[in-house]
């Protein structure tokens, strides 16, 4: 405990503890892993080496955990943006649920008139979607001063039930046995990097060039700042002459953006239909790792992939060593614990422990 | 009328309190209240009325001294100890909860305190302090302040206390319903109550009360029999205090004190209202010429914080208009463009939660005005920030070690600092100084105030201070504030103390 | 308000654009996926079992459901029986079982059951890519050019359903029949077709009711649905989905009045002894020994599945409690049986309709 | 038709009630909770929980009444727990509540499968003995009102006495104190109520009521364990609390109107109105509450302090 208080004192940077409190808590969902895998009476080591396996193992696993991590990261960016200004968008599963729909009626409706246009058009309008369904929360919260948790919350099942109408109404493919939608058509598909692995161009770039984008635009720009010191306060925002509301709604808006620019991703380059399966708690993990993350886009960027590495290998290690599937649910929520309670944590000794400086 | 021979109920020997940050809100002080007396607390802001009112209601706990009740020493924990002895208080800000209707604030008191809400008692008081009995229905929120502080004096009233505490009860009524309000107090002093009678009006002192205590910044000046001969303005001396008059000598000299007859801020004819709805503003004049600084002096209250509200665009006002150089604004809507246009500097009072984003770094914290400032760029010039950020801290003598530390590992002399520096340094035209020494130790004090000084000349400063000694230090002008109107203004080469006290507090000129 | 949305809807706009054109339009569009690549994959998983042959099964859903249910309890009687290594997982997305597939057949599974239809399209793409393995594709459509390695089997169990809606209408007192199913579409109503039609082959006087949970499993739903036939006055329920057995029992518990219920999949009579008069089995045991067997010997064929209860591939199982006490007349059990018999030598024949049986049946009433 | 009418109205009653149980049970907890400032989002985590564990104790003890108990035992845990991670910790309470709702739906499923195993039953493991249906002798034979009111399961026959339990504690010096505490936490400390000790106290109602919610699911109305019994009733729970604007009999009135809407639509489909996806009746819940939030904010505006967490200042 010394030594702690002595890093206290060598550093007064909350930052670095917040790195170390996620990597601790990486540790610790590790252990757990290792200790459920040695409960269920499993050679660790073969454990470990079929979650590798499973997850970045081959080029089909990589391909897999790289997509999966690519929408994970989408959400988690926009999340950042909202959470930085102080907005706990709850919602962004209801907004990854709006940008599926829409992407898949453009492209559903579109798909023989537009050729090369459809890809874009299809993302803008699912941007467009998920933005919107944002915004409501957002004017709520602004206009009427509504908590937003709450109403991001009941948007999600609005955006559920949206979607399981649609797919056994108006969409559904009437030769199928399953509530879904037609396949969308075929130039729809995003292009694929190696043709028999679904990992897309489109995918890829997006989580390579969105965490620089993010980060400059929270670390190195006036609107960065003002999401920062929103965050931070609401009165001091307001002193400093930030329009309060229109950061909020921008900030919620980007985030419902983004998450409806993974929905799009998630039909056009990975389901290519739409049928109720696509919803996987993505922006209940999108929370995680955006924490997990420390609210940075980097470290959101390797959290995702963490996440993603987990979900598939562990998965692969449930499927070939018959250990009930739910392990990777017990990490995530595991992780989100740990990682925020690590954080207060070290917040709250920092606060009582370092100097005062001027005293 | 109340004899020196009667008992004493209620005492305080050499009472001290300390408040986190260094300030001595009070230093030794015995007060006593007899029964069947209305006792007046007179003083300025920060006088420490409010304090001892605090200790003893049991709300605060005194460093030191001695609370007597009936002569015998008693330990206050919370306030329901205070309140099961009899004491009840008026709070100046009503202790109502605002979501709640006003029936429901009443029961609750009464569950607190442990007695039986009385329906009949009600309607009574009701009568009397003229308010309808729908009332009960209402949301606090709902209510025009007028009610509210008649609810919060009728609570009180309600469960017939011993002792009364009234802190500030008349700042939001009529002059009509101040006279009611002293004519059930003359009932209750009749009823053998005792009553404390807390206010800065010099004239409702002198009405209602059989005695008078006057505090003057945490200590007991003296204690005076009101029997009708006590004149007001050896009164208000005595609250201001003489030390004030020495501080017009200190005042630092050589610097240029003629300004030129530019204006660069006019405010006419301001009317605004506070977040209840009711005016606090009534007609502001003022005018700050470049190179000047001007002081707006007056008791908390009467309109200050109003005043800078509608300046820097956090709120609307209804009336007059605001000329910042010579744009003439009847709404600010966006504060930000006013100070990227005219380099507007705003020093706010409240440091820790307005003046400051606690969780983030000294650096990012000296960007703050720059965002109105440069703000319309894209990206921030982060070199240049941290290069002024280490010249500040040189400059501005910053206890930080280095740009990078958290902002609430710094004490509150520093973070004034901080905060002082940043907006001097954006090389402002206009300062707006609220309050700016609060609460910050001698030494702060003398280096903030010289800060001031030193910038003035290319840059005007509005300051606006409830310190009658700060004003006078720095100050070229004074204006006067009373309800929420100008009533004077000085020159500070010819100060008269005795007239300048008794308008401050009386709004007299 | 309006000229604010709008406002916001433009940034939206401005944003959606500028991210979609930069994204979408500069990217090199790499070949259209194919469907019949074949490459070859690196084993780095280390094989778990050595021996048996390796069946692993993927199933959407946990395997409660009576879907799964059915040919999980086919693997497990095969792995004791017939000397075989069953691995299974459960709750599977489709967008996942391409990478588990590839998985399985990197740890040297020989033969994969995708057991759900959504899983189709995903089947044929890679059983082209491993034409080595055998898939048995659990239900998908007929119209589609399988590969050869791949066996597509479905419950088609309409002879059983048929039995099954005889009994009822055999044994209803009100004429009123109930379905409690889960979606419109052809593998189902196939068999609430063959129900009714069942039902109104012993009965004509029987009216049919039908109502969708639109969950293919959701026993809540389904319990809430009998509640309310019950409450119409329905007296025999086919449970075509999981649930109906509990309302029907609680019925019978605090009134004393029977609702039959007739089970789906698999053998649900124990599920409520006093009220589910049988069930309509998918036995899939045949049908995995038939693989398995096949498979040894090297004789098996892909292709469409279309067995009937002559080969064992559905059957009518009686609850024999209800028998035994007599609550089911011995009439009803003779009658039953001859139709049993008939069905089974084939001269009755129980057409697949593929239709929405609300149009088939409901029409008129 | 017309000769159904009556029946099928009454049995109509009945099942709204019977399926409002377990939801009024979490509703008419949080309510309180929230009141008094805590936005508790773990509900849905507390009852899978709670519904697991009453389902494991049923099964191996074969007492359903037992497993009741420590499946409601096991709610005032878990929510414990939570009050740890947002009083003492400091987590902002909408994350904890998430995280221990994702955390639960995973250690469920995988202590059901741990315990379960390689079931070959063809059912899903059912538990024999229930807490069922209870027919008040004399008053169940009575028309109409006797299938409603008195053919119903054990719990349903609380709802009334929970109900008027929480009324009288909403207008009880209690519940004044409590809505102080929701209102002005720093006031209600300073006036001598102690915010931690009411907020402890009511958390572990809570997590009792919920946890009884979530057993209720297991030992009476499915009679077994399943992957995400739930099905979001615990959000549907929070939802009713603000669609019946924090009143209890609003909120038991909104309960039974989602009863009632969700035995409805089977109701529909059997008359023949298969024009309405069940999903529109589904989300109305979801979607007058925010309709109303729009229209009438300020009558259903939360306690000022939910989610927000209080710290004495020292």
């Amino acid at each position: 405990m010394k030594v702690f208080f002595k890093i206290i004192k060598w550093r007064e940077k909350l930052g670095v503890l917040n790195v170390l409190a996620s990597i601790l808590a990486v540790g610790i969902g590790m252990a757990i892993l290792v200790l459920s895998l040695y409960m269920c009476q499993i050679n660790i080591s073969l454990g470990l080496q079929t979650i590798y396996a499973g997850s970045l193992g081959r080029y089909n696993s990589i391909s897999e955990t790289l997509l999966r991590a690519t929408i994970l990261a989408l959400i988690s960016y926009g999340l950042i943006i909202s959470f930085t200004a102080g907005v706990w968008n709850i919602g962004a599963e209801g907004q990854y649920i709006m940008g599926a729909i829409a992407s898949t009626i453009v492209c559903l409706t579109l798909g023989n008139i537009l050729g090369y246009f459809l890809i874009p058009l299809a993302m803008i309008i699912s941007v467009i979607i998920g933005a919107a369904w944002a915004l409501i929360p957002g004017l709520l919260l602004v206009k009427l001063n509504i908590n937003e948790v709450l109403t991001t919350l009941m948007m999600n099942y609005i955006a559920q039930y949206i979607l399981s109408w649609l797919v056994t109404g108006p969409l559904q493919d009437k030769t199928s046995m399953f509530p879904e939608s037609p396949y969308i058509p075929k130039q729809a598909f995003l292009p694929r990097i190696i043709p028999i692995y679904r990992l897309n161009y489109v995918s890829l770039i997006l989580l390579i060039l969105l965490a620089p984008l993010i980060h400059i635009v929270l670390g190195k720009t006036w609107f960065g700042l003002s999401l920062k010191i929103l965050g931070s306060s609401k009165r001091t925002a307001r002193y400093a002459g930030i329009n309060v509301n229109r950061t909020i709604i921008i900030s919620i808006v980007i985030s419902g953006a983004l998450a409806g620019l993974a929905g799009a991703l998630e039909i056009m380059g990975v389901q290519y239909k739409l049928r109720p399966g696509i919803v996987q708690g993505y922006g209940y993990t999108g929370i995680v790792i955006t924490l997990v993350g420390n609210l940075h886009p980097y470290g959101a960027l390797l959290a995702s992939v963490l996440m993603a590495s987990l979900i598939n290998g562990i998965s692969e290690t449930c499927q070939l060593f018959q250990i009930p599937i739910g392990l990777a649910q017990i990490l995530q929520g595991i992780f989100l614990i740990t990682v925020i309670s690590l954080r207060f944590l070290f917040r709250f000794l920092i606060e009582k422990y370092s100097k005062v400086y001027g005293e | 009328m109340a004899n020196s021979d009667d008992k004493i109920l209620l005492q305080t020997i050499n009472i001290s309190k300390t408040y986190p940050g260094g300030i001595r809100a009070l230093d030794k002080v015995s007060f006593e209240l007899k029964e069947g007396e209305i006792h007046a607390l007179l003083g300025e802001n920060g006088a420490g009325k409010t304090t001892l009112i605090k200790i003893l209601s049991g709300i605060l706990h005194p460093d030191e001294g001695k609370i007597l009740y009936n002569g015998v020493e008693v330990a206050f924990k919370n306030p329901l100890d205070a309140m099961s002895l009899g004491i009840g208080v008026v709070h100046q800000h009503p202790l109502l909860i605002p979501n709640f209707n006003v029936y429901e604030n009443l029961k609750l008191y009464a569950t607190i305190i442990r007695q039986r809400l009385k329906i009949e008692e009600l309607t009574n008081l009701l009568k009397i302090f003229k308010v309808e009995k729908s009332v009960l229905d209402k949301k606090i929120a709902d209510l025009p302040s007028s009610i509210r502080q008649k609810i919060e004096i009728l609570k009180v009233l309600l469960f017939k206390p011993k002792v009364l505490f009234l802190d500030e009860p008349t700042s939001a009524l009529t002059p009509i319903e101040v006279e009611e309000l002293f004519n059930i107090l003359k009932d209750l002093k009749e009823e053998k109550k005792s009553i404390v009678f807390v206010t800065h009006k010099i004239k409702e002192a002198l009405k209602i009360s059989d005695r008078i205590t006057i505090l003057r910044r945490g200590k007991k000046i003296a204690t005076l029999e009101n029997k009708g001969n006590l004149q007001e303005d050896v009164l208000a001396t005595l609250i201001v205090g003489d030390t004030t008059l020495k501080a017009v000598s200190e005042k630092v000299e050589g610097l240029p004190r003629n300004a030129s007859d530019e204006h660069v801020l006019v405010v006419e004819d301001l009317h605004a209202r506070d977040d209840l709805g009711i005016y606090r503003l009534k007609g502001f004049n003022m005018k700050l010429r470049r190179g000047e600084i001007l002081a707006i002096v007056g008791v908390a209250g009467n309109g200050q914080k109003e005043l800078v509200e509608c300046l820097t665009g956090l709120r609307r006002f209804d009336k007059g208009n605001i000329r910042y150089f010579n744009s003439i604004y009847t709404h600010i809507v966006d504060f930000c463009d006013v100070v990227r246009k005219y380099k507007v500097s705003y020093i706010t009072d409240d440091r820790i939660h307005t003046g400051i984003a606690r969780d983030l770094d000294f650096l990012t914290n000296i960007m703050l005005r720059d965002i109105c400032i440069e703000g319309r760029g894209i990206f921030i010039d982060k070199k240049y920030f941290v290069k002024r950020a280490k010249e500040m801290i040189a400059k501005y003598d910053i206890k930080a070690p280095h740009e990078k530390i958290l902002v609430n590992q710094l004490s509150g002399g520093n973070i004034q600092k901080l905060i002082v520096a940043r907006e001097l340094e954006v090389k402002p035209s206009i300062i707006i100084a609220e309050q700016p020494t609060q609460g910050l130790d001698v030494k702060t004090t003398i280096f903030v105030r010289s800060l001031l000084l030193s910038a003035k000349g290319d840059t005007s400063i509005l300051l606006i201070t409830y310190d009658l000694e700060e004003a006078l230090s720095l100050a070229d002008r004074i204006i006067i504030m009373y309800d929420g109107k100008n009533v004077a203004e000085h020159s500070s080469k010819d100060i008269d103390l005795k007239r300048l006290s008794l308008e401050m507090l009386s709004g007299v000129t | 308000m309006v000229a604010k949305i709008t406002y916001y809807l433009a940034i939206m706009l401005i944003i959606g654009v500028i991210i979609g054109l930069v994204i979408g339009i500069n990217i090199p569009r790499g070949v259209a996926p194919t469907e019949t690549i074949t490459v070859t994959v690196t084993t780095t998983v280390p094989q778990p079992t050595v021996g048996p042959l390796s069946i692993a099964v993927i199933y959407v859903t946990p395997i409660e459901e009576p879907w799964n249910k059915a040919l999980h309890m086919a693997m497990m009687w095969a792995q004791e029986n017939l000397g075989i290594k069953y691995t299974y997982v459960e709750k599977i997305s489709e967008a996942d079982v391409d990478r588990v597939i590839r998985s399985y057949v990197d740890a040297g599974y020989r033969i994969i059951f995708p057991h759900s239809w959504g899983y189709w399209s995903t089947t044929i793409r890679v059983a082209s890519e491993f034409p080595n393995i055998l898939f048995c594709q659990g239900s998908g459509p007929t119209d589609q050019p399988w590969p050869n390695n791949v066996v597509l089997y479905d419950y088609y169990i309409q002879d059983a359903a048929y039995l099954a809606g005889y009994v009822a209408g055999l044994i209803t007192q009100t004429n009123k029949v109930g379905v409690i199913t889960a979606f419109p579409v052809a593998d189902v109503n196939n068999l609430v077709n063959a129900f009714i039609k069942g039902a109104k082959d012993a009965n004509p006087k029987v009216t049919p009711y039908i109502i969708y949970i639109e969950s293919w499993f959701d026993p809540t739903k389904a319990k809430a649905a009998a509640l309310s036939l019950i409450a119409e006055g329905v007296d025999v329920i086919y449970s075509e989905r999981f649930g109906v057995e509990y309302a029907a029992d609680e019925h019978y518990k605090s009134t004393g009045k029977r609702v039959y219920v007739v089970g789906n999949i698999v053998n649900q009579n124990e599920a409520a002894p006093d009220v589910v008069i049988g069930s309509v089995v998918w036995d899939l045991r045949p049908f995995v020994s038939y693989i398995i067997t096949n498979y040894m010997a090297g004789t098996l064929k892909g292709g469409i599945i279309n067995w009937t209860m002559k080969e064992g591939w559905s059957r009518f199982v009686w609850n024999f409690k209800l028998l035994e006490k007599g609550v089911i007349p011995p009439e009803v059990f003779t009658k039953v049986s001859i139709i049993e018999q008939k069905l089974i030598t084939g001269e009755i024949k129980v057409e697949q309709v593929w239709e929405d049986p609300r149009k088939i049946w409901l029409t008129g009433t | 038709m017309s000769k159904m009418e009556i029946p099928f109205l009454v049995y109509l009653f009945k099942d709204a009630i019977w399926l409002m149980t377990p939801l009024f049970f979490a509703a008419i907890s949080e309510m309180l909770v929230e009141k008094s400032g805590v936005l508790n989002l773990s509900l849905e985590g507390i009852m899978l929980i709670s519904a697991f564990t009453a389902f494991a104790i049923t099964l191996q003890f074969q007492n359903p009444y037992l497993g009741f108990l420590i499946g409601s035992l096991s709610g005032i845990l878990i929510n414990i727990f939570f009050y740890v991670l947002f009083q003492l910790i400091g987590i902002s309470q909408t994350l904890a509540g998430l995280s221990l709702t994702i955390f639960a739906s995973g250690l469920t499923f995988f202590l059901f499968r741990m315990m379960i195993g390689y079931a070959i039953s063809p059912t899903p493991p059912l538990l024999k003995n229930t807490i069922g249906e209870l027919a008040i002798p004399y008053l169940s034979d009575l028309p109409f009102i006797g299938i409603i009111f008195f053919r119903q399961n054990l719990f349903a026959y609380l709802l009334i006495p929970l109900l008027f339990f929480f009324y009288i504690i909403d207008n009880s010096q209690i519940g004044l104190k409590i809505k102080t505490i929701g209102e002005e936490p720093a006031m209600a400390d300073s006036l001598g109520i102690d915010v931690y000790k009411y907020r402890l106290i009511l958390i572990i109602i809570q997590g009792f009521l919920c946890g009884a919610a979530g057993s209720i699911l297991t030992t009476s109305i499915y009679n077994t364990f399943l992957d995400n019994i739930t099905a979001g009733l615990g959000f549907i729970a929070i939802t009713m609390v603000i669609l019946g604007g924090w009143n209890p009999i609003k909120t038991f009135i909104s309960c039974f109107l989602f009863g009632f809407i969700y035995a409805l639509q089977f109701r529909i489909q059997m008359l023949g109105f298969t024009w309405l996806p069940y999903q529109f009746t589904l989300s109305l819940p979801y979607v007058a509450t925010i309709i109303f939030l729009v229209l009438f904010g300020r009558r259903y505006k939360p306690p000022s302090s939910l989610g927000k967490t209080y710290k004495r200042i020292k």
